[in-house]
Order: structure tokens, then C-alpha cells, then sequence
């Protein structure tokens, strides 16, 4: 996956990115361009949708199509970008908060629909753009603004969820691991049917995992069989190590591929649609 | 009156079934007979067990209401009796089964017991085919010819000769037990010769008008009494090359739409209340991005659940002010049929033009009612097209939100040149994010001038009219409506007109942005001015107010159900009394 | 006016840090100066980097804007002077950091160049203090004790030795390259004995109106500019016995405020826009089982995600109209920090009164800003609980939803007699689902009879005022305002009035229902009334017209930040001239 | 479990069920009274939540307190009762639209929050209430109105989901089997913690799956181990077999045991809460 600057530099849109310095989102920006190019897909064909949150300015810093639409809505925006165009290459992208909080009943039935698209997951651990609050992955022990006596309830693991919902192509990383984020990326856009890339993506600002995550990812073991649905539930919420790479991989027909499935049941049944006719037919 | 000329009233409990489709048949009937028809239905919000209960009028001539009182009713069971007698005209005809024997029916009416249940159950063996009999005793004491019947059922159940042979037998049934009566009333069907004419019911008018617009993804999430139109989407959607969706939510629905459109579909949604608040934050969004979608909201009783198969005009609030932040939308209603598919075309139109959510308000009464309508040429509508980027002309680079003069900017198309993002935070002509003190003001501006387009809508799609002032120039009473109320106003300022009374009427289709100067001016020629609608708080009359600074009287009624031609016509008298008395 | 009456602002990258606390200590130790203080503060939206802006305003007597200019203006960088240089006060002081020279300072003005920077990262090799070293050149300019500061300084890092030896090292620092220099302008401090007074922000005072009003449960998600209440419900509330929650979106968070209420608690929710816009659904549902229920929005630039940390005044069309069907519902709007607390009583009070839900119409401005108040003593505070139903009295049996005289009906609370199903669907007194024609009516009539209740609400809370009337009886301007607009408006009336302009003002805080005789009689009273507010529609105009038939003067600007007082001044100007052409 | 038909009246309110003859909601219902009369629970101190379909109407059909909130949102109204009072018994009624489409973050989030109450869906595998739809559980070969040359989606199995979801008892039951159904609801409310009841209750008006649940339902083999989380994910998704019976049983802090660690947790950092002295302390 040789991909020299200059290809990288047609994603990268004008605007300068407004995180903070440091910020691990850098990371799954450069990782994104690299697989862009990679693929070498035209800008104009990558439709990038996201939601609110730090994560949620990804759109602007590329030179892709965009919707940057609310807080945790992105999956409602991908299908119907899919459904009008499925030939668009689609990547949504969303913070914890955006995916798992919000956003997780979207999330739940666009990997049933098994939608053609990439989700890059990118957790921080919390709710950065409002500046701290504990989000569904936040650890429990973790204090944040808005649980200073620790929280309420039990973090939530997005991979295993996403494999139990139907998604049929669920990796993780890291995104101090930029290449390798990379590479994870290419295969997942690759993949026809719902992929999720869950990105280890560290808020600086306001609670640094670098040091913690560093220590805690492994690299799925040689063997690793991916097909094996229950065993990758367990890899993924393996409460000793964050296992990346990519942990599932299965095939069931794609939303792009039903469409015109049914289109032709339709018309088998009931002729293509000839709408003068239909209304002629309801004469009295 | 009497002659091609009533109202038909048809009642009983869902459990025995049938009662609608006795409606039905009854209306395509007279349809066939060169008659007009206007049906209006009721049903329990419960799956099974309640009454359920349809409304035919028919005339010669157009009808615009479901008629004040049932000249003949039609009861399958002695609850049906009870519910209706109070809308049951004094001299009119009850046909009921004879099963069992209604209480404190007025003398002057005419009565004609008929074992309806008895042949179908016992003597036919089909318990199924009672609304059959009772549709051959129809036709054998109003004389509407049993052919049409018996052509009715031959193409309802075509392919099932089995159903229609005991159906034929039914009917006959039903019309060798009436011909036994001694006819008693007046009423009568003189066939005319046949009217080229539709029969439609709003929502499916609807379904059409969105395919007619060129709709190509529509997503939805079934609620009373929206779920036909998905399901019709669902299924006839795809052999128009759309991609219909049936999501998990209404948040998603109107999520979908956007997505779509932002790909270069055209795309719509359809709700009722609940829905239609859920897809409020949305709304604000589509309007901050410029996003074209239609959103058919059919009111129903509220608030919240309220009563989910009743009628109601009390959505109008959210759909004219609803969603955070200054959020230009157009709204428009439909009030007829016919309405409902030309309004679906505008909407799209409009949408297209001005880069705009645009809200339609239907309502339970008119989704479910059926109506007789001209036949709809096609190859007569304007069908209008969003302004596309195309990498032309652009000299000094793509700007999405370009500010023009109209404040409409060309929109690039994923998949062709000009690449942006879609923005949800405000943003400079690029779309970049942008707290600018200034920019919020001029983009704000922008966003609302294209509702000034809105108001010239008329430029792109010559004979459009957002609202028709019925009547003179200057009278006693003036009354405003919008949507399905618009049918009883009409009728009752006819009659009003007949009575010798100065009145006129300006009906709004185009609810918002509001033609002000046309409001002002008709308020101002009018010695009084009514407002009537199916809401509590006076919706519409307080938009009127508010845009207008003047005083209109509101006329409200919250029952489920639509006005009745009588109650706008006393409304109507009494005002004019009082202007008269002020003139 | 130079000496204890100026406005200060500081601004800088919010990158360099420290911006905001400076303005904070400035506040402070003015306060403690016996000075009454009133700061406003604007952010980016932006986690890291773009400029922050603090402004303090002080005098001896109460302040109601954050003043229009810059007496004094403190720059950290040079780009903080491009962005503020527009609002300095043409012959005010300019203090920056000598690591800059600033471009087109007016000849009038007076600079203070001075080397913060150098002195914090180089001399004291600490760049942390920077802000400190400002805040002693300042004690140095005005007059102001440093041992004002100082005692700040130890209060605030209390029990951290360390960093208040080096902060005070820092202040000391600036404080002698300070008095290097030649005080060349008027300003000053004289310090005056001290008052008793708090210093609050918004938000503050609205969590602690909801612990004293009885808040038992709050639940809410994340959002601009209402996180801290939420953060501060976490933190606090388990200590007075309650249980926040932080839950999973808005919906969720309205939700769980009705079952918590149905149980018997207290509970409200806080939010801004986007999130108020999700709640629409659960609202209805509220009005409609008659759940009492509060919701802060704290409104900012809209629509849809808009400008996350600006302030606006444009969600009222979504608070007094958003929800299907015929929602009643009580809509309060405080304007200052004080009034945050009160209102926030109020509308639990209200909420528990009238079982209904109340929204409280907050800004970014008024949120995040501080003001020197009054102490408040809880001991005078009345605070109403729901009527509840505790098995007594109801011998025909309980039902929930009574009709009454006040459209009130005693609530039963699980755990307690009375058992009943809390209905989203229409219903009847039982609480049964019932769809009758005539049912739908009274109950609606039941629901808004509520409305009529708390326009009453003075009789429950002696004092409580839902408008002021300030100024003559008629005069040839008035001028409504409500929200944290009213502060400007008091302050440009009073300058009007000095002017010898004839001029009155009606602040509204009840927004809804409407007050609509006193509305009536204020606008028939004046010769012209202007309605200035922060929104592009004329929200809270629309409605007076709606309500009242009257016309009013729109006065709207969208720019983010509150107007101020001489634009206010300007239209009063304006319309008094055309008032006194016409009279 | 014997409970006598005297005691089951005190449940029932004088509101007779709108169901259609036969639906299965009504084993539910009968069930319920029993369950309830087992453990013999005052009225009062139950308060039944129910969403919108045939399913919501539920609580009025009782003499306990009920709360008929919108579709979908069981969940958030029950966790607010529960945070008012967590002493009340609480039930929640859902159906599989209102639990999986509309409702499904909302599910997720109150399973990991293990409030402590009692989720009785009620599967009739569409929405009933709207005529016939089809729902997140209907069978992929299910014609509905809406889905009439199928559907472009996956199915879901609501047990595997709230397992991994952070339920502690997940079980599954058929209405047609009303005393076994009562059972389990007895256990499911003794369970201190989240717990899922999924009942088979067929729609006989729109799809009746008496009969196909009849043949498909089979009881948990002896030994089955129901703390096996992953084998119960498993034993949960079996294409084969609805298994009914208690899937699993797990153990963690309920929600409402957190509410007095937290408050104490917070009085032990800041003192107990004194409004006039906070105020006060905000003197200049
Ligand atoms: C409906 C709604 N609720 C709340 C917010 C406020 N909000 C903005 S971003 C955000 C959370 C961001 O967290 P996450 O999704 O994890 O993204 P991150 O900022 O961590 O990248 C919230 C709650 C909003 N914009 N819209
Ligand atoms: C927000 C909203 N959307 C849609 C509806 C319409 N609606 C009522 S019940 C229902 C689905 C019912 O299905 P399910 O939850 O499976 O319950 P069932 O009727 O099958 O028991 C829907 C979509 C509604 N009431 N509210
Ligand atoms: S706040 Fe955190 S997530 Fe947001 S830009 Fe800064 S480092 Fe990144
Ligand atoms: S429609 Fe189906 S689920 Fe609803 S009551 Fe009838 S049988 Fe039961
Ligand atoms: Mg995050
Ligand atoms: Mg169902």
C-alpha cells in the first residue's frame, strides 16, 4: 500500500483542522487519505457523512463530499445517500458518543440493512466537543465532569455490538498506528457490506489514552479465524487486551445488492410502474 | 333532492367486517352511474371490535363535503343505531338488519327491516356476504341497476370466480328479499350518462402526485393514517426504478430523505403527529443545509397520541414554527383529492426550486376519504428540477452557498464536480463553519429569501394558485380556511350566497410564507372575518394575526371529526347579523 | 464615569489559556471593591484555539448590559486587538503585550505596552502566570489593592501552597513593571465599602432555584451552553438526596423526567436547541397526561447545529408552539441572573400547579454570564407541591382526570391509592381511552383551563410578577422585551429618558400564556412600540400580534452576541420621532 | 406457584381488552395476574410502562398504576420512575417495534444501566397496531403490507442482544403456555437487576404463528448452564429451535444499588447538601 504525498494531498481539503494539537482524529485523517489513495478513488465519488463532536468536523479538512449532519444521525443520512446513488463509495464517521449514545439504535439497524458503507468509529473514551462528559465506553473507574463519583452503568463494547447487529466486517485500531489504520481502512471499503473500523482515537485534552492504549493493543494472533462469529464476540470484548485487526468478516447480500432484488420481484408481479396507466386505471 | 341526490350512511362493529367495502361498492356504484361522490370514513383505533362507519354523498353535480346528516342509514347492527341516529335526517331512510329493532325512530322516517344476517348465515351459508345482500337491496329499492354491481364485483375479485359466483348470489339475495317491500321514500338513482372520472382517496392521490414529481427514494415508518402511503411506496415505488425504505424510526425517515436528496434523489417522507415531531430537529437542519425534501404530515387528533384514526388541523403550529432556531420551510395543504396530488407536485417543485423542507398538511378526513376527480394528464405538469452545479461557468471556484438574489445557489450532485460538505453549523459561502457575526446575518437573510421565491411560484408554474378568493371584493363576511375545512366552507357560502347574504371566501392552500398582502387586503374588504379549523388554539387564525397585525374571529371545533356545512353556515349568519348591525 | 464605572474586556487564544479566569479575577476583586459587576464572555466553538473574550462592566450601581465599548481593553495577542480594536471606546486605554505593536490605535487612546509574556515565560519561567502578571499591572493602572487580588489568589487555589506563592510572585511582577510606567488616563478604582452581594452565572442560579424549588430528579444529556448544569446536577444533587442522570439522548432525558414525576418527584431536564427539538414528542405527551414537568432550554445561534456557542432568542416559536396537536404549556423567560433563580421556582411551581410542562427560555448570554446579586434567602421562598390524591374525599370513586373548575385534578402517586394509567391517548376522567366527539372537547377545554390558572399565579406566590410595566401610563414609544434582551432595554430607556424622550417598557418574563390584556392595554397606551429580540422571524412579536390583533414594531438582529444598548437607544430615537410626527 | 382465581381478580381492572379473540397478548395478561398474585403484590406498588402498539394498551387493562408513554420509550419513563422510587415494582410492556425499531437504543441503554425491572416483549414478529407491517423480528420471508416481496434486512434476536446489552436474566416463553409464562415473569421480577422476558404472542389477525411456534419452541435441556454468557448468546440466535426457559442469569450492582453509593460517595468528598450555606459561599 505504497501511497505517495502528492496523491495524499488531493483529499486534503483547505481548511485546517480545528483539533487540538495532538489529537488522535489527526491520525484517522492521515489514515484516511492514505486509503483514499490507496484506492485511488476520486474525491468527488467519496461521500463522507458524520455527526456532531470533535470527530464530527471530519468532512470539512477533505476535499470529498460531505454531510456533516447531528449528533448521531449519521447512518439515517448514509442509507439514504445509498439508496439515491449506491454507487457513491460511503464513509460515515462518529465519536462514541455520536455511535454508541445517541446514535445507537441507527447504528444497530444500518448493520442489519448490512449497507455498503465504512464506519470509522472514532473513540475517545467521552464526550470531547462538550468538554468531558462520560460517554458509553468511558471505563467505569474513569471520572469525567459529568460522573466525578465514578458512573451509574457498564461501558459498552462497539465491536462485539456491531457483530451481534449484522455487520459483516468489524476491525479495530489504533490511531497512533496511522499506517496500519490504513491498511485496516482499504480492506473495510473493500468489503461489500457494513464495515466498522473501531479506532482507538485519544482525546489529549481531555483524558490521555496513548500510554494506556499503547500498552493494552495486541495484534490478533496468527490463526485468528475471523468467519467464527461467537469467537469474535469474545475476542472483541476480551476484558485483558484491545485485540486489533480485524476480528469478524462474514457474507450475507447487501442493501446495495437487494435494491434491485426487489425491483424486479416488483416488476415480475407487477409490470414496471407506468403511472398514466395506473391512474387511467382508476377510472370510474 | 331526492332524486341522485343524498347521502348514504353505513355502520357497524369491525368484528362482523364488511362495512367499509359496503361503503365502497356503494360509491363506485353511483360513480358508474354518472354521479359525483364524496366518501368519508371512520373507524375505531382498535384492531378488532368498534364501530366503523362510511359516508357516501353523491350528486350530479361536484361535491365538496361528506354531507351534514345521513339521508339513508344503513345499520348491520343495533349498536350502529345508536351511534348514528343523532346524524340520521328526521324523514330519512334506515335500512337495518332485521335481526334486531331499532328504538325511537322518528315517525316521519322510513323504515325497511331486511334479514340481512339471516340470508347470508343461514340461507346462503356465507355469513361473509352480508354487505352483498345488503348492496342488492340497495339496488332494488333505489333503483340503481344491479349490472353495476355485478360489473363491480366481476372486477374486484377477477380471477376468483368462485368469490364472484357467491357474491352474485348474495346480491341477488339482498335484491329479490327488497323487492318484496312496498317502497315507501323518495329517493332514487336515474343513471346519467358516465363522467370520465377518477376515484381516488387523498393518500393515494398522494402516492401518484410523488411519482408524478419524479420522487425517487421515499422512506417512512408506518402510523395511522400514513401507513398506506409506505406500503403503497413499499410496493409500486421500485417499478419506477425508486428505492422505497421502510426505516426504523421517523428520525431516520426524514434522515434518509436528506441523505438521498443530498445524492441528487427526490425524496419524501410521510407521517402523522408523533412522527412529525420527531422529525423536528431534522427540519431545522434541512433548512441550515439547504437540503430540498418533502414531509406529508397527516394530522390526526393530538396532543401526543391522542386519537389516532380521528381528524384534526392542530398540527399546523409545529408544522409553520416548529424546530429550534429562525428555520425557513414552506408549508402547504391540500384540500380535496385532487388537491392531494397537485399539491404533492408543487411540493416537490418547490422544494427543488428554493432548496427547502417543504411541509404538506393532509389530514385523516381527507388520507382516507374518496372523492370522484378529473383525470390527470401527465403530460400537463410542470415538473421542476433542482439548479445543478454542473462545473461550469464557475469561474472564481464552487461555492455551495452562494448568496444570490434569490438566495437559491446551484447545488453539486455527489459523484460530479464541486465536492462540499453539506453544513449543519452555520457557514460561510463555502460551507466551512463560520461564527461571524455578520455572515449569520447575511446567510439568515439568505435562507429567508427564498421564501419571496416561494410567494412567485406562480413564475415557474403559470395558473398556480396559493390561495382563491371566492366571492366579491367587499362583503358582510369574509371567511378564511385552509385544508379539508376548505369543502364545508364552500358549500356553506353557497347557501349562505343563496340566502341573500354578502359573503366571500379566501381559501389558503399556500399556508406559509403567507400571502400577507392578500390577507390583509381580503380582511380589510370584509365587514367580518371567520376563521374555522379543527383546532383548539386557533392556529392558523393566530399565524393570520401575527403576520398580518389584524383581527380575524376563530372558529374552532375539536371532535374528531369534520365540520359540519350546517355549523359554518350558522357561523356564518350570525356574523354577518353582526356586520350588518356595524356597517 | 472614569472613576468605578467602566467596562473592561480581555481577550486572547483560547490556545494561550488563561484569558477567561483573568476577566473572572477582575470581576471578582471589583466586587470585592464594593462595585457591582456584570461580565459576558464568548468563546469559540472550537475545543483548542480562536479567540475567547471576556468583558466585566462595573459601577457603583446595578449594571443591566455588558456595555456597548471597551474603556479598557486588554490584549494577549495581536490578533485579540484586530478582533476587539472595533468595539474600543475611541479614547479608552489599550494594555498588550509588548511581544506586539498594534496597528491604527486612535491618537485619543492611551496604550500600555507591557512585557507579559517575557516576564512570565522568561523572567519568571513560568507562562502559566502570564494572566497574573496582567492582573498586577492592572492593580497598579487603577488602583485597585493588590491585596484584593491576593486574597483572591489564596481563596481560589486554597490549600495549594505552591501555585499561590508563584501566582503571587507573577501579580507582584506585573504590579512593578506597571508602576514603571506614567498614568496617562482617567480611569480609576475607589474602592467602596463592600456590599452584600453573590457573584453567579446563570446557569448557577438555576441549579440552585431547582434544589430550592425541590428538584429531586434531573436527568439530561450533554449540549452547549447547558453542560454545567448537567455536570453540576452529578455532582450536587445526590448531596440533597436526588438522583441525576445522565442518559443516553434528549428523548431519553424528557422521558425519564415524566416517570419521574409520575412517581412523585420533582424533575426537570436542561438543554439547548437541537436536544429541545428532540423533546418535542414527549412534550405533547406531557400536556396531554398531565405530567408537570420543567425544561430549561438555554437557546443559542440556530438553525440546526447553528453556532453552538452564540446566543440567540429564536427558539420561542419552538417553545410557545412546538408539538403536535393542542399542547398547553407555560413558557417563562428570566433575563438575569437572578432572575435565572426565581424563574427557575417559578416554573416548578407552576409545573406542579397546573400539571403542566413549563420550558424556561435561557440564552448562551445569560447562561454563561456573571453578575454581582442580591443574597437570597430561601427561608422566603413559597414553594408549591402538586395536588396529590391520598385516598380522601373521593367517594364516587378516583379519577385521575377529574374535570374541575380549574382544569386541575388530584394526582395519585404510585405506592399510594389511587392507582391509574397516566394516558397519552385521549381519555376520559378515568384515565380510560375513549375517542367520543364530545370527550376530546372537554378535555381539551380541561387542559387549556390550566393556562388561565397560571396567569393567576400571583395568588399562589404574593409578589410574583409575569411582566413589569416600567415608566409612564402612555408615552410616544414603548418598548416589550423579554429574555436577556431587557437588560439593554432598561439601560436604553433610562438614557431615552434623560434625553427627554417620552418612553415606557413592558418586560415580559410569563412569555406563555400570554398576558394578553396588559399586552393589549400597553400597546394602545403607546405611540409606537418596538419589540426588539435576538431572532430573524420577530418570534415574541408574532405572538403578541397572534395573540392580541395589535401591531408592534419588530426590531431583529442575528449576529450571535446581545444587542446593545445604543442600537436599543437608536430605535427608540427613531420611532419616538415618528410617534411625535403622528400624534 | 399456586394461585387461586380470587386473587388474580385484584389485578384486573373493569376495562375489557380491545385484543382480538385470540390474541396471544392475552396469555400475557393472565399470565401477569398470576405472576403478581404469586408474589403477592399490592396494586399499587406496580406500576406497568408500556410503549404504543396492540401490546401498549396493557396497563389499563390492570389495577395497578400504569404509564402509557409514546412508542418506543418504555425505557426512559421506567428508568425515571425508578430513579423518583426505586421501591416500586416496575414492568415495562413493549412490543417488538416498540422494543427493536423506535426503541431500541433505548433498550439497550436500560439494559446496561440493570434497572432493576421486568421487560415483557411481546413478539408477534410486526406492528399490529398499524396493520401489519413488518418489524425488526419478522422472518425474512415474512410478506407484510410493507414488505411485500420481502425485506432488504436481516432479522434480530432480541435475547442475544439484551445479553449482550448488559442484561443479568434474559429468558424467553410462548403465551400460548400461560402458567410457564407466569413463572418465569415471578422469576424475572424476583431477579434483582434487568431482566428480558421475550414472549412468542402471536398476532392472529395479521400473522398467526401458533402453530409454527408450537413445533419451533423447545424447553432447555437439564444442565443447561444459563451463566454461560456467550453460549447463551448462542443458545439465544440457535436458527433451529426457540429455546424457551431462562437463557441467563448473570450478576451486577443494579442501577438503583448505585443511587445510595453514589450519594454517599458524594456527601463523603463534598458534605451533605445545605443550599444556604452554598449560597452563601458564593458571597464576594
Ligand atoms: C441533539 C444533540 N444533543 C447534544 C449535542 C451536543 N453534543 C455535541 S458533540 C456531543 C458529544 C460528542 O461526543 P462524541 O460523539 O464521542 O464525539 P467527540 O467529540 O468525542 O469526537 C454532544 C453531546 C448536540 N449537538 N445535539
Ligand atoms: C412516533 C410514532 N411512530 C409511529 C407510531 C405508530 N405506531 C403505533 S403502534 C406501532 C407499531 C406497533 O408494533 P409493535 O410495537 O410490534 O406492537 P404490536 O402492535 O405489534 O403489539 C406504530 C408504528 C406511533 N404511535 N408513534
Ligand atoms: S478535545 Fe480531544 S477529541 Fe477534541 S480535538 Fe481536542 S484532543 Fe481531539
Ligand atoms: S391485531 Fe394482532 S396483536 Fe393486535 S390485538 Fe389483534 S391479534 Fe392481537
Ligand atoms: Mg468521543
Ligand atoms: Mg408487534
Amino acid at each position: 500500500m505504497a501511497v505517495d504525498a502528492k496523491v495524499r494531498e488531493k483529499y486534503k481539503s483547505e481548511v485546517k483542522p480545528i483539533w487540538c494539537p495532538g489529537c488522535g482524529d489527526f491520525g484517522v485523517l492521515t489514515a484516511t487519505f492514505m486509503a483514499l489513495g490507496a484506492l485511488n478513488l476520486p474525491p468527488e465519488q467519496v461521500v463522507i457523512v458524520s455527526g456532531i463532536g470533535c470527530s464530527g468536523r471530519f468532512p470539512g479538512f477533505t476535499t470529498c463530499y460531505g454531510f456533516h449532519s447531528l449528533h448521531g444521525r449519521t447512518m439515517p443520512v448514509a442509507l439514504g445517500v445509498k439508496a439515491a446513488n449506491p454507487d457513491l463509495t460511503v464513509i460515515a464517521v462518529g465519536g462514541d458518543g455520536d455511535t454508541l449514545a445517541i446514535g445507537g439504535n441507527h447504528f444497530m439497524h444500518a448493520c442489519r440493512r448490512n449497507i455498503n458503507l465504512t464506519y470509522l468509529l472514532l473513540d475517545n473514551n467521552l464526550y470531547a466537543l462538550t468538554k468531558g462528559q462520560a460517554s458509553p465506553t468511558s471505563f467505569p473507574t474513569q471520572v469525567t465532569d459529568s460522573t466525578p463519583f465514578g458512573s451509574y452503568e457498564a461501558d459498552v463494547e462497539p465491536c462485539a455490538l456491531a457483530i451481534l447487529f449484522g455487520a459483516t466486517f468489524v476491525a479495530r485500531e489504533f490511531s497512533a498506528r496511522a499506517k496500519k489504520t490504513a491498511e485496516i481502512i482499504v480492506q473495510a471499503i473493500e468489503h461489500p457490506g457494513f464495515s466498522l473500523v473501531h479506532i482507538l482515537s485519544p482525546c489529549v485534552t481531555f483524558f490521555d489514552t496513548y500510554d494506556l492504549y499503547k500498552q493494552k493493543i495486541a495484534e490478533l494472533p496468527e490463526g485468528y479465524d475471523p468467519t467464527d462469529l461467537y469467537g469474535a464476540v469474545r475476542t472483541a470484548t476480551d476484558p485483558e487486551r484491545k485485540w486489533v485487526g480485524v476480528l469478524y468478516r462474514g457474507h450475507r447480500p447487501t442493501f446495495e445488492e437487494m435494491i434491485p432484488k426487489i425491483r424486479q420481484k416488483a416488476e415480475e408481479k407487477l409490470g414496471p410502474g407506468d403511472l398514466q396507466a395506473m391512474l387511467d386505471r382508476r377510472r370510474v | 333532492m331526492p332524486v341522485n341526490e343524498f347521502t348514504i350512511r353505513v355502520g357497524g362493529d369491525t368484528l362482523e367486517g364488511g362495512i367499509i367495502r359496503t361503503g365502497e361498492f356503494l360509491a363506485h356504484a353511483l360513480a358508474r352511474c354518472g354521479l359525483e361522490i364524496f366518501t368519508f370514513r371512520t373507524y375505531p383505533a382498535e384492531i378488532k371490535g368498534g364501530q366503523a362507519m362510511i359516508q357516501v354523498r353523491t350528486a350530479e353535480y361536484p361535491v365538496y363535503s361528506h354531507g351534514d346528516e345521513a339521508d339513508i342509514l344503513i345499520c348491520f347492527d343495533e349498536e350502529s343505531w345508536e351511534v348514528h341516529r343523532d346524524e340520521f335526517r328526521y324523514d330519512g331512510v334506515l335500512i337495518h338488519d332485521s335481526k334486531f329493532e331499532p328504538k325511537g325512530v322518528p315517525g316521519t322516517a322510513t323504515v325497511y327491516g331486511i334479514p340481512f344476517s339471516e340470508i347470508a348465515k343461514i340461507r346462503l351459508r356465507n355469513p361473509m356476504a352480508k354487505n352483498m345482500t345488503i348492496l342488492g337491496s340497495f339496488s332494488a329499492l333505489f333503483g340503481l341497476p344491479p349490472s353495476v354491481f355485478e360489473g363491480l364485483i366481476e372486477s374486484y375479485w377477477a380471477g376468483r370466480p368462485h368469490i364472484v359466483q357467491s357474491n352474485l348470489t348474495a346480491l341477488k339475495a339482498g335484491y329479490e328479499e327488497a323487492k318484496k317491500l312496498e317502497k315507501k321514500d323518495p329517493f332514487w338513482v336515474e343513471p346519467r350518462p358516465m363522467r370520465d372520472r377518477l376515484i381516488l382517496s387523498g393518500n393515494e392521490a398522494i402516492c401518484y402526485g410523488a411519482v408524478a414529481a419524479g420522487c425517487k427514494v421515499f422512506a417512512g415508518y408506518p402510523i395511522t393514517p400514513s401507513s398506506d402511503i409506505l406500503e403503497w411506496m413499499m410496493t409500486h415505488l421500485p417499478r419506477f426504478g425508486g428505492t422505497p425504505l421502510q426505516v426504523e424510526d421517523e428520525i431516520s425517515a426524514i434522515g434518509a430523505v436528506l441523505g438521498a436528496s443530498f445524492a441528487g434523489a427526490k425524496a419524501m417522507t410521510a407521517t402523522s403527529g408523533p412522527g412529525f415531531s420527531l422529525m423536528t430537529e431534522f427540519i431545522s437542519h434541512a433548512a441550515m443545509a439547504e437540503i430540498p425534501c418533502v414531509i406529508l404530515n397527516n394530522q390526526r387528533a393530538g396532543p401526543s397520541t391522542g386519537m389516532p384514526t380521528k381528524t384534526e388541523q392542530s398540527d399546523l403550529y409545529q408544522a409553520v414554527y416548529g424546530g429550534h432556531g429562525d428555520v425557513p420551510r414552506i408549508v402547504l395543504a391540500p384540500s380535496t383529492v385532487q388537491g392531494c396530488f397537485y399539491v404533492t407536485v408543487h411540493a416537490f417543485n418547490l422544494a427543488e426550486r428554493c432548496q427547502l423542507p417543504v411541509i404538506i398538511l393532509g389530514d385523516q378526513a381527507l388520507a382516507h376519504r374518496t372523492e370522484t376527480i378529473l383525470p390527470i394528464d401527465l403530460n400537463s405538469l410542470i415538473i421542476i428540477n433542482r439548479d445543478v452545479y454542473r462545473g461550469d461557468g464557475a469561474e472564481d471556484g464552487y461555492r455551495r452557498y452562494r448568496l444570490t438574489e434569490t438566495g437559491v445557489s446551484p447545488m453539486a450532485i455527489p459523484g460530479g464536480p464541486g465536492a462540499y460538505s453539506a453544513e449543519g453549523l452555520e457557514h460561510n459561502e463555502e460551507g466551512h463553519p463560520n461564527w461571524d457575526q455578520e455572515n449569520h446575518m447575511t446567510m439568515t437573510q439568505k435562507r429567508f429569501r427564498k421564501l419571496e421565491l416561494a410567494l412567485r411560484y406562480e413564475e415557474d408554474y403559470p395558473g398556480f394558485q396559493g390561495y382563491r378568493w371566492y366571492g366579491p371584493e367587499r362583503a358582510d363576511v369574509g371567511v378564511i380556511v385552509w385544508g379539508s375545512t376548505a369543502g364545508a366552507v364552500r358549500e356553506a357560502t353557497y347557501l349562505a350566497e343563496k340566502e341573500g347574504l354578502s359573503v366571500a371566501a379566501l381559501h389558503m392552500s399556500t399556508l406559509y410564507p403567507l400571502h400577507r398582502e392578500v390577507v390583509r387586503r381580503f380582511i380589510l374588504s370584509m365587514g367580518r372575518v371567520l376563521l374555522p379549523e379543527l383546532n383548539y388554539t386557533g392556529q392558523f387564525a393566530h399565524l393570520v394575526r401575527g403576520e398580518t397585525g389584524l383581527d380575524v374571529v376563530s372558529y374552532n371545533r375539536v371532535t374528531g371529526v369534520p365540520f359540519k356545512v350546517r355549523e359554518i353556515l350558522d357561523a356564518i349568519r350570525d356574523l354577518a347579523r353582526e356586520a350588518v348591525a356595524a356597517r
